[in-house]
C-alpha cells in the first residue's frame, strides 16, 4: 500500500508538472507588441471549441473527429494556398460558460483565425458573442437556432456563420410530404425538449401542417437522456394520428420507431437529417423501420464519390460510421478551407467576407450556398426504407 | 412548592410501555437519585423530561408551567440542564467552544451585529468568554481550554459535560450515569464535586447511577426504578433495607455493605 | 498459555502502551485493573489483533499473535468480549451466536455448544429469535458472553463486563464468569470494577497509563494499601 | 373501456421501465446496506457490463447466457479492483471523501470508457428475438424481453435476500456492516466480505447491463448516468439498504414516470418524481421500507 | 485580545486590498489577457459557491448536494430582470439572491429534518426540479435557455462580491449563531439540550448558504450571455461539493484553496480536449486517497497560524486530529 501510495504521488507531481509546463509555454508576452503580419505564416490556426465531454460528448466528439480528418486531407493536399491548417482543439464540458471560456481562449491566446463549434445552440450562443467582440468568425457546423446568425433586432451577424440545413425548410419539406404523398390529415409531434434543432423543426411543421388543413392532434416530449418512450408513445397511439413527426437525433428516433412499433402504432413516421445514421437500422431494427420517412440534403443512392470516399475514410480511422453531425463537421471544415483560400490571406475579416460568399460549394451534405442570413442554402431529398432496412430515394424537393 | 412536578408520565414505544405512570416532585435544592436495572426507563425519563421524547400520556409541570410538548430547546431555555450516559460532547471543538455553546440562549447581539461586527459583539464576545474561562477554572479545566474535547481523558470529558450543561445556568440539573467508568476514587471526587455544585449554584439536581457509593453518599432521596415503575421511594437507608429493592436491583452484598 | 513480551502500541502519535508484559496461565482467571485510559482495553485489542504492536511480542502456545490475521487469532482458540457489548443490534439472538462460531465448520458440535449456551443462559433462549437491539444491557452481555462461547475458546478475554450494569446483575455475570472459568476456560479479565475482579481472579495486574505498576496474586494485591486507596475506594 | 386498458398499457409500460430501474438498485442498495457507501460508480459499471456484454457477443460470438455470465464475472473483477484500490484505503475516513472518491471513479469509468469504445453509441445485437405478445385484440402490448427482465428483477430479489439472510456469507457481511470491530472478533475476514459485496453489487450491475442492451439496442458510454442516478433514487424511496426497498421502489419509479408522461405532461416526469420521493421522505424519513430508527440518546 | 484582531483585520484588508489594486491596475491598463480575466471571475464565482456550500455541509453538517439549484435561481431571476424588465444591476443581484435565500428558506424548512443521505438525495431532487421547472417555462427559454443577457459582470462586481460572502461567512461562523450551527453539526441532540433551536439554525445556514448562490449565479449569468436549465444539473452541484470536500469540509480558506485551485486545474485541461476528464477524475481520487479531510482539514490558514508557528507554539484553538 505505501509503495503505490509513493507511485500514485510521483504521477501526479509528474501530470501537475507537465501541465503547469505546458502552461508555461503558452503564457502571452505582458505586452503583445503588434508585430507586423509575416509574409506567409507557417500555419492557419483554426480554433475547435466542442463538447468533447459532458452530456453532449458524443455529438462534439463525431464533429471534431470528422474536421480532423478533412484538415489532415486537406494539409496532405499541401494546406491552403501552400499553408497547413492547424486545429487547436479545446473542450467546453458541454457546458455554456465553459464554451464563452474556451471561445476567448482560443482567440486571444492561441490566437486562432477562425472558430469552429461547438455543436448544440446553446453553447454556439455562449460563444458568438466573443466570437464578435474579438472580430473573429465563427463556423458552426450544427447549430440551428436562428439567433445564431441573426439577433433580436432581425440584423445578421457579422461573425457568426451555420453550415448546416436551417430548420424551416426541412419542416417545410416534412409538412408538405405528410400532407401531400402520405395524405394525413392528423399529426402528432413528438419534440427533444433540449434540442433547439428539434423545436425549430417541429415550430415550422406545426405551422405548415395546419396552414393546409392538417390537424396536430397531440404534441408531446420527451429529453435527450430518455431510452424509454413507451409512456409517451402510448398516449400519442391513444390520440391516433395519421402521421408521428420526430425530428430528432438517430439514437432516439431509433428508440422511439422501435418501442412505437412494440406498442403496435403502424402509421408512418416522419423525420429530419437527424435520422440519417447506419447505427438506426441496428437500433431499430428494419421491420420498425417500415413506413418510416426522413428529409436529408443528399441521397444514399446518389453514389457522389466524394460521400463515398469520405465514409470510408472515417471508417478506416475511427472504426465506425460517420453520423451527420460528422458529415457536418466535414462539410464545416472545408467551407471554412475553401474561404481561406478566396480570402487569399489568413486574416479574419477576410475570412468572413469570404464565408459570406460562399456560392455553390459542394461537400458531403450536398450543396451548399451561403445566404444574407449567413444560413446555408441546400436542396432535400426524402429517404425512406425497404424491407430490409436500407435507405432508399424517395423524392427530391428543391428550395 | 415544587420544581419539577411529574404526574402520571406514560411513554409507550410500539406497544411496549417503556415508562408507565411515572410520578415524581422535585423541590429546589433538592439532591434525588433514580435507579434502578438495565432498562428499567430511567433514561427514557430524562429524554421525557428534557423533551427529546414526547410523551404518551402525563403531565410535567416544570417551575408552575406545563413543559410537555415543548422542544428541548425551549425547556432548556426555561432552565433544565442535562449530560448523558454516553458522553455527547462537540468533540471536534475546544473545551471553550464547548462551553461558550452553552451561553447561547444568554447571547443577545443578533445576526446583523455578528456579520457586520457592529454594536456589542465584541464586547458580549469577550464577556461569554471571560464567563467560560471563569467556569472552566471552576472544574480546573481552564488550562486546557484550548484543548479538542475529543482528546480530553475520559473522567475530564465526564467533568467538562457538567461544566458545559452548567454554564447554561439551570434550576435544575439532569445528570446520567455521572461517574460511569470511573474509578473509586474518581467516584468519590464526583461526588463531593455534585454536592458543591448543588450548593454553590443553588441547584436541584436529579441523578441517575449504578455506583451505589456515590448515589448513597450524594442523594437525599432515591426513586428506584423497574419495568418502567417506581417501586421504591425514601432516603438511601430506607432504599437498602427495602426487600423489593434487594431482590430487583441491589443483591444481598450491597444492601448489607 | 499466553505471554505478552515488552510490547508498544501507539495511537498515531500517542505512545498508550509502553513496555508491557505479562502473563497467563492455563486454567487461570487473570485481571488487568486500571483507571479509564490507562490502555487496558488497548492491550486486549493488541492480542485479539484488532491493533499491531509496534515492538515487542505476543506468544500464545508457542505461537506468534502480533504478527497473525484477526480470524487466525479467533481460530486458535483466542476470543474476546468487546467493551460495551458490540453485539450485532441487527440480527437475532441466534444469529449472533451462529456468528461467534463463524469460523467453524463442525456442525454437530456447534449445535450441542449452542444448547450449552442456552442451559447457562435460558434468557437467551426465550429470547432466541428476538433482535439483539430490543434486548436490556444484561441480556446484551450474556449475549456477548454467549457469542464468544460459541467459538470454543480456549483463552476468553473479556473487557469491562460489568459496564453499565446494575449491581445485581453484575453479581450475576461475575459468578458466570467464575463457572466459564471451572469448565475449562481461561480467562484475561480487564475491569474497571477492580473489587469484583480481584475477589474472582487468581493473579492481577495493575495498569497506569500504559505501563504495569503493580502484580501478584488477586488476594495480596486486594490487601495492598495503593490498591486499596486508588481502586477500591478504601 | 378504452380508458383503461391505455391505464393498462401505462401500467406496463411504467412496471417494464421500473424493472430496470430495480435491477440496477439491487446492487447500489446491497452495496449500501453493507458499507454505507453511496457507491457513485454503479451506473457506470453497469455501463461496464453492457459493453462487455456487446463485445462477447459481437467479437467473441458468444450466445446470450455465456456472454451474460462473461459479463457478471469480469464486472465482480472490476468492482472488487475498485473496492481495493479506491474505496478500502478511505475506509477510515468520512463517508463524505469516500462518496467524492466514488465520483472519481464513476467519471474514469464514464470517460475512460469513451476513449477505449469511442463515445458513440452502439447498437446491441438481438440475442434473443423479441417477440411481441397482445391482449384485448391488439390493444395492450407487452414483449417477452419485458417479462425476461421483470422476472430476473423478482429472481435476483429472492436470491440476494437468501444470500444476504441464509448464507454464512451474508451473515458476515451483516455482521461487517454493523460493526467492524466486532465482526473481526468473530474471526470473520472484513476485507473478503466486503471483496464479496462489491462483486456481488457488480454482477448485478452488469446483469441489469447486458439486460437493458438487449432490451433498448443502444448503448453509449454515458448511458450509466442518468439509470444510475434514477436508481439510486429507487433505492432511497424504498429505504436504502433494503432489498426488497430498492425493488418496489424502483417499480414505483417507474410507475410515476409512466404516468405522469402518459397523463400529465412528459416534460414534468423528473419533477414530479423526485417530488414524491422528497414527499414520502418526509413522511417517513428513512424510507418506504426502512425502520424508523430512534437514534438512541 | 482586541489589539490582535485589530492587527489581524488590517492585515487582512491590506492583503486583499494589493490583490484588487493590482488586479484592477492590470485591467485597467489592458494587460490582463481576457482569457485570465474569465478565469480569475471564475475563480470568484466559484469561491462564493464552495464558501456558500460550506456553510451547510461543512459547518452545519447538513448533507445538501442541489446548491447548482439556488444558482440557476439566483442567475434566472437576475436575467429576467435585467433582460425583460431592464432593471438595474444590483437590484437584479439582490433579487436574484433573495430569491434564491426564500426558495432555500422554503425548501429547507420541511425537508431538514432529514438526516445524511436521505437529506443529499432529496436536496439533489430538489435541485433536479428548479431545473425542471426551468426547463418547462418558456418565458426564460425554456431548455434551450435564456439568451441575450447583457455582459455587465466585471472583476469590480465579483472581487467585492466574493470578498463579501467570504467575510460575511467568515464573521457568521465566529459568532454565537455560526457555534451553534458547528455545535449541530458536532451532535444535533447535545446542541438541543444546550438551549439551542437546531431547526431554526439549520434553515438559516441553508437559506444564507444559499443567498450567496443566488448572487454568484446572478454573477455568472451576467457574464456568460447565457443560461440553460442544464448548465445548473446535479454534476455542477456535485462540482461545488467536490471543492468544499477537497478543501475541507469546515474551512473557510480551505474551499477558498479548492475553488481557486479547480478552477485553474479545469482551465489547464480545457487543451487536454478528450482526456481531460480521465485526468480530472484521477486528480479527484488520488487527491481523496492522500488527504480524506481535505487540503486543510477543519483548520483555517491564518497570518496567525504562521505567526504562531514563527515562535515555535503549538497552535491552539483550531488545531484538531
Amino acid at each position: 500500500m505505501k509503495l503505490s501510495k509513493k507511485v500514485a504521488l510521483i504521477l501526479v507531481l509528474a501530470f501537475l508538472v507537465t501541465i503547469a509546463g505546458g502552461c508555461g509555454g503558452s503564457k502571452p508576452a505582458p505586452a503583445p507588441a503588434p508585430a507586423p503580419a509575416p509574409e506567409k505564416p507557417k500555419e492557419i490556426l483554426i480554433g475547435a471549441n466542442f463538447e468533447l465531454s459532458g452530456n453532449v460528448a458524443t455529438f462534439g466528439i463525431s464533429a471534431v473527429n470528422a474536421i480532423e480528418m478533412a484538415f489532415a486531407e486537406i494539409n496532405a493536399g499541401g494546406g491552403v494556398n501552400g499553408i497547413p491548417l492547424k486545429l487547436v482543439k479545446v473542450d467546453n464540458k458541454s457546458d455554456t460558460g465553459e464554451a464563452t471560456n474556451v471561445a476567448t481562449k482560443l482567440i486571444t491566446q492561441d490566437k486562432v483565425v477562425a472558430l469552429l463549434g461547438p455543436v448544440t445552440s446553446t453553447n454556439v450562443l455562449g460563444a458568438v458573442p466573443v466570437a464578435t467582440q474579438y472580430k473573429v468568425p465563427l463556423i458552426t457546423p450544427t447549430g440551428t437556432n436562428p439567433k445564431i446568425t441573426v439577433d433580436d433586432s432581425g440584423k445578421t451577424r457579422e461573425w457568426a456563420f451555420r453550415t448546416c440545413f436551417i430548420d424551416p425548410f426541412q419542416g417545410f419539406v416534412g409538412a408538405n410530404f405528410a400532407i401531400n404523398t402520405l395524405k394525413a390529415k392528423t399529426a402528432a409531434i413528438f419534440i427533444e425538449k433540449n434540442s433547439d434543432y428539434a423545436k425549430g423543426l417541429a415550430e415550422v411543421f406545426e405551422k405548415t401542417f395546419t396552414e393546409k388543413g392538417g390537424k396536430i392532434v397531440a404534441k408531446e416530449y420527451f429529453v435527450t437522456e430518455d431510452k424509454d418512450f413507451r409512456a409517451t408513445l402510448t398516449k400519442i397511439k391513444a390520440a391516433n394520428p395519421d402521421v408521428l413527426y420526430v425530428p430528432s437525433y438517430y439514437e432516439q428516433d431509433g428508440l422511439i420507431a422501435k418501442q412505437a412499433r412494440e406498442l403496435g402504432y403502424t402509421k408512418p413516421i416522419v423525420g429530419a437529417d437527424g435520422w440519417d445514421s447506419e447505427k438506426l437500422l441496428q437500433i431499430a431494427g428494419a421491420k420498425a423501420l417500415q413506413e418510416v420517412y426522413f428529409t436529408n440534403h443528399y441521397s444514399p443512392q446518389d453514389t457522389d464519390p466524394k460521400l463515398v470516399k469520405f465514409v470510408e475514410n472515417y471508417k478506416a480511422k475511427y472504426g465506425s460510421v460517420p453520423d451527420a453531425l460528422a458529415a457536418l463537421g466535414y462539410d464545416a471544415a472545408y467551407i471554412l478551407a475553401d474561404a481561406i483560400k478566396r480570402a487569399g490571406a489568413p486574416e479574419p475579416a477576410k475570412i468572413k467576407d469570404a464565408l459570406a460568399a460562399t456560392k455553390g460549394f459542394v461537400g458531403v451534405t450536398g450543396s451548399v450556398s451561403i445566404d444574407d442570413k449567413h444560413n446555408p442554402v441546400k436542396g432535400a431529398v426524402i429517404i425512406t426504407f425497404d424491407k430490409d432496412g436500407k435507405q432508399i430515394f424517395k423524392e427530391k424537393v428543391n428550395p | 412548592m415544587a420544581l419539577l412536578a411529574v404526574n402520571n408520565l406514560t411513554k409507550v414505544f410500539g406497544g411496549l410501555s417503556a415508562v408507565s405512570d411515572f410520578n415524581i416532585e422535585l423541590h429546589p435544592g433538592e439532591l434525588v437519585g433514580l435507579i434502578g436495572p438495565n432498562g428499567a426507563g430511567k433514561t427514557t425519563v430524562f429524554n421525557l423530561l428534557t423533551g427529546v421524547y414526547e410523551p404518551t400520556e402525563g403531565t410535567i409541570q416544570f417551575n408552575h408551567e406545563n413543559i410537555v410538548g415543548l422542544k428541548p430547546y425551549e425547556i432548556t431555555q426555561r432552565g433544565m440542564a442535562r449530560t448523558f450516559q454516553n458522553i455527547r460532547l462537540f468533540s471536534n471543538l475546544s473545551v471553550l467552544d464547548n462551553v461558550r455553546i452553552a451561553y447561547h440562549t444568554h447571547v443577545k447581539y443578533g445576526l446583523t451585529s455578528a456579520v457586520m461586527r457592529l454594536g456589542n459583539y465584541y464586547k458580549e464576545e469577550e464577556e461569554m468568554t471571560r464567563k467560560a474561562i471563569e467556569f472552566l477554572h471552576i472544574f480546573n479545566l481552564d488550562r486546557k481550554k484550548d484543548e479538542i474535547a475529543k482528546n480530553l481523558p475520559y473522567g475530564e470529558q465526564r467533568r467538562l459535560e457538567i461544566a458545559r450543561a452548567l454554564a447554561a445556568k439551570p434550576r435544575l440539573l439532569l445528570l446520567d450515569e455521572p461517574a460511569a467508568g470511573m474509578n473509586p476514587q474518581e467516584t468519590h471526587e464526583l461526588m463531593n464535586l455534585i454536592k458543591w455544585i448543588r450548593d454553590e449554584f443553588k441547584l436541584t439536581i436529579l441523578l441517575i447511577e449504578h455506583d451505589m457509593s456515590l448515589v448513597m453518599g450524594a442523594c437525599e432521596r432515591i426513586y428506584v426504578l423497574e419495568y418502567g415503575m417506581i417501586i421504591a421511594h425514601g432516603t438511601p437507608e430506607e432504599i437498602k433495607s427495602n426487600p423489593r429493592v434487594i431482590e430487583a436491583y441491589l443483591g444481598e452484598e450491597v444492601a448489607h455493605a | 498459555m499466553l505471554k505478552v513480551n515488552n510490547i508498544n502500541v501507539y495511537y498515531g502519535a500517542i505512545h498508550a502502551i509502553k513496555g508491557v508484559s505479562l502473563e497467563v496461565k492455563e486454567g487461570a482467571i487473570v485481571t488487568l485493573i486500571g483507571a479509564n485510559g490507562a490502555g487496558k482495553s488497548t492491550i486486549l485489542k493488541t492480542i485479539s489483533g484488532l491493533l499491531r504492536p509496534k515492538t515487542g511480542e505476543i506468544v500464545y502456545e508457542g505461537k506468534k499473535l502480533n504478527t497473525m490475521e484477526a480470524q487466525d487469532i479467533v481460530r486458535s482458540g483466542v476470543c474476546q468480549v468487546p467493551e460495551g457489548r458490540r453485539v450485532f443490534a441487527n440480527m437475532s439472538v441466534l444469529e449472533n451466536l451462529e456468528l461467534g462460531a463463524f469460523l467453524r465448520k463442525d456442525k454437530v458440535q456447534i449445535k450441542e455448544d449452542l444448547e450449552k449456551v442456552f442451559e447457562k443462559f435460558p434468557r437467551l433462549k426465550e429470547r432466541m429469535t428476538q433482535l439483539a437491539g430490543t434486548l436490556s444491557g444484561g441480556e446484551q452481555q450474556m449475549l456477548a458472553i454467549g457469542r464468544a462461547m460459541m467459538s470454543r475458546p480456549r483463552l476468553m478475554l473479556l473487557d469491562e463486563p460489568s459496564m453499565g450494569l446494575a449491581p445485581l446483575l453484575v453479581k450475576e455475570i461475575f459468578s458466570i464468569i467464575k463457572e466459564i472459568n471451572l469448565s475449562g476456560t481461561t480467562i484475561l479479565l480487564v475491569e474497571q470494577n477492580a473489587h469484583m475482579a480481584l475477589s474472582i481472579a487468581n493473579y492481577a495486574y495493575v495498569l497506569e497509563t500504559g505501563k504495569i505498576v503493580l502484580e501478584g496474586p488477586a488476594k495480596e494485591l486486594a490487601e495492598s494499601e495503593q490498591v486499596k486507596k486508588a481502586y477500591l475506594g478504601g | 373501456m378504452e380508458d383503461l386498458l391505455i391505464f393498462l398499457q401505462q401500467l406496463i409500460n411504467g412496471i417494464s421501465l421500473g424493472s430496470i430501474y430495480a435491477l440496477i438498485a439491487l446492487g447500489y442498495t446491497m452495496v449500501y446496506g453493507i458499507i454505507k457507501l453511496i457507491n457513485f460508480a454503479h451506473g457506470d459499471i453497469y455501463m461496464v457490463g453492457a459493453y462487455v456484454g456487446f463485445f462477447a457477443i459481437t467479437k467473441l460470438n458468444m450466445s446470450f447466457i455465456p456472454a451474460l455470465l462473461t459479463s457478471m464475472v469480469l464486472c465482480s473483477i472490476l468492482g472488487i479492483i475498485i473496492e481495493r484500490m479506491a474505496y478500502k484505503p478511505l475506509r477510515n475516513a468520512t463517508r463524505i471523501a469516500a462518496l467524492i472518491t466514488a465520483i472519481g471513479v464513476s467519471l474514469l469509468l464514464e470517460y475512460g470508457g469513451m476513449l477505449i469504445v469511442t463515445p458513440q453509441p452502439r447498437a446491441f445485437p438481438e440475442v434473443f428475438p423479441q417477440t411481441k405478445i397482445s391482449f384485448f385484440e391488439g390493444k395492450v402490448y407487452m414483449t417477452n424481453q419485458q417479462l425476461v427482465i421483470f422476472a430476473v428483477t423478482l429472481i435476483l430479489m429472492v436470491l440476494l435476500q437468501f444470500i444476504v439472510y441464509k448464507t454464512k456469507t451474508g451473515k458476515a457481511m451483516r455482521a461487517v456492516s454493523f460493526d467492524k470491530d466486532a465482526a473481526l472478533l468473530m474471526g470473520i475476514n472484513i476485507n473478503n466480505t466486503i471483496s464479496a459485496t462489491f462483486a456481488i453489487g457488480s454482477a448485478l450491475a452488469a446483469a441489469a447491463g447486458v439486460l437493458v442492451g438487449i432490451y433498448y439496442t443502444s448503448i453509449s458510454p454515458l448511458m450509466g448516468i442518468i439509470p444510475g442516478l434514477k436508481a439510486f433514487v429507487a433505492a432511497v424511496l424504498g429505504g436504502i439498504g433494503i432489498i426488497p426497498g430498492a425493488v418496489v421502489g424502483g417499480f414505483l419509479m417507474g410507475i410515476i414516470e409512466a404516468l405522469v408522461s402518459g397523463y400529465g405532461a412528459s416534460t414534468w416526469r423528473d419533477a414530479v418524481a423526485f417530488g414524491i420521493l422528497i414527499l414520502i421522505l418526509i413522511i417517513k424519513p428513512s424510507g418506504i421500507f426502512g425502520a424508523n430508527i430512534r437514534e438512541k440518546v | 485580545m482586541q489589539k490582535i484582531l485589530n492587527k489581524r483585520i488590517i492585515l487582512t484588508i491590506l492583503v486583499l486590498g494589493l490583490l484588487y489594486g493590482s488586479i484592477q491596475n492590470l485591467i485597467v491598463q489592458g494587460k490582463l489577457n481576457p482569457y485570465y480575466e474569465i478565469n480569475l471571475l471564475l475563480i470568484g464565482i466559484n469561491i462564493m459557491m464552495a464558501v456558500s456550500l460550506n456553510l451547510i455541509n461543512g459547518f452545519t453538517g447538513q448533507f445538501s448536494i442541489g446548491h447548482a439549484g439556488f444558482m440557476a435561481v439566483g442567475a434566472y431571476t437576475s436575467a429576467v430582470l435585467t433582460v425583460k424588465l431592464q432593471q438595474p444591476f444590483p437590484l437584479a443581484i439582490l433579487a436574484g439572491s433573495l430569491a434564491a435565500a426564500l426558495i432555500g428558506f422554503l425548501i429547507g424548512l420541511p425537508t431538514l429534518r432529514l438526516k445524511g443521505d436521505y437529506l443529499a438525495i432529496a436536496t439533489l431532487g430538489f435541485g433536479e426540479i428548479i431545473k425542471v421547472v426551468f426547463v418547462n417555462i418558456e418565458y426564460v427559454g425554456g431548455a434551450s435557455g435564456l439568451s441575450g443577457i447583457p455582459h455587465i459582470t466585471t472583476w469590480n462586481w465579483v472581487f467585492f462580491l466574493t470578498a463579501f460572502t467570504v467575510v460575511f461567512i467568515k464573521n457568521f461562523i465566529n459568532s454565537t449563531h455560526g457555534r451553534a450551527c458547528i455545535s449541530i453539526r458536532e451532535d444535533e441532540i447535545a446542541a438541543e439540550t444546550m438551549g439551542i433551536n437546531t431547526t431554526k439554525y439549520k434553515v438559516m445556514a441553508f437559506t444564507i448558504g444559499a443567498f450567496f448562490a443566488g448572487a454568484a449565479g446572478a454573477l455568472y449569468a451576467h457574464y456568460f450571455y447565457i443560461i440553460q436549465p442544464n448548465t445548473f444539473n446535479f454534476l455542477k452541484s456535485i462540482d461545488y461539493l467536490v471543492m468544499v470536500v477537497l478543501g475541507g469540509m469546515g474551512s473557510i480558506t480551505g474551499s477558498v484553496l479548492a475553488a481557486t485551485a479547480l478552477t485553474i486545474i479545469s482551465a489547464l485541461l480545457q487543451r487536454f480536449a478528450e482526456i481531460r476528464m480521465v485526468i480530472y477524475a484521477l486528480l479527484l481520487i488520488v487527491i481523496m486517497l492522500f488527504r480524506p479531510q481535505g487540503l486543510m482539514g477543519n483548520k483555517e490558514f491564518s497570518l496567525s497560524i504562521l505567526e504562531r508557528l514563527g515562535r515555535g507554539e503549538k497552535h491552539g484553538s483550531v488545531s484538531s486530529k
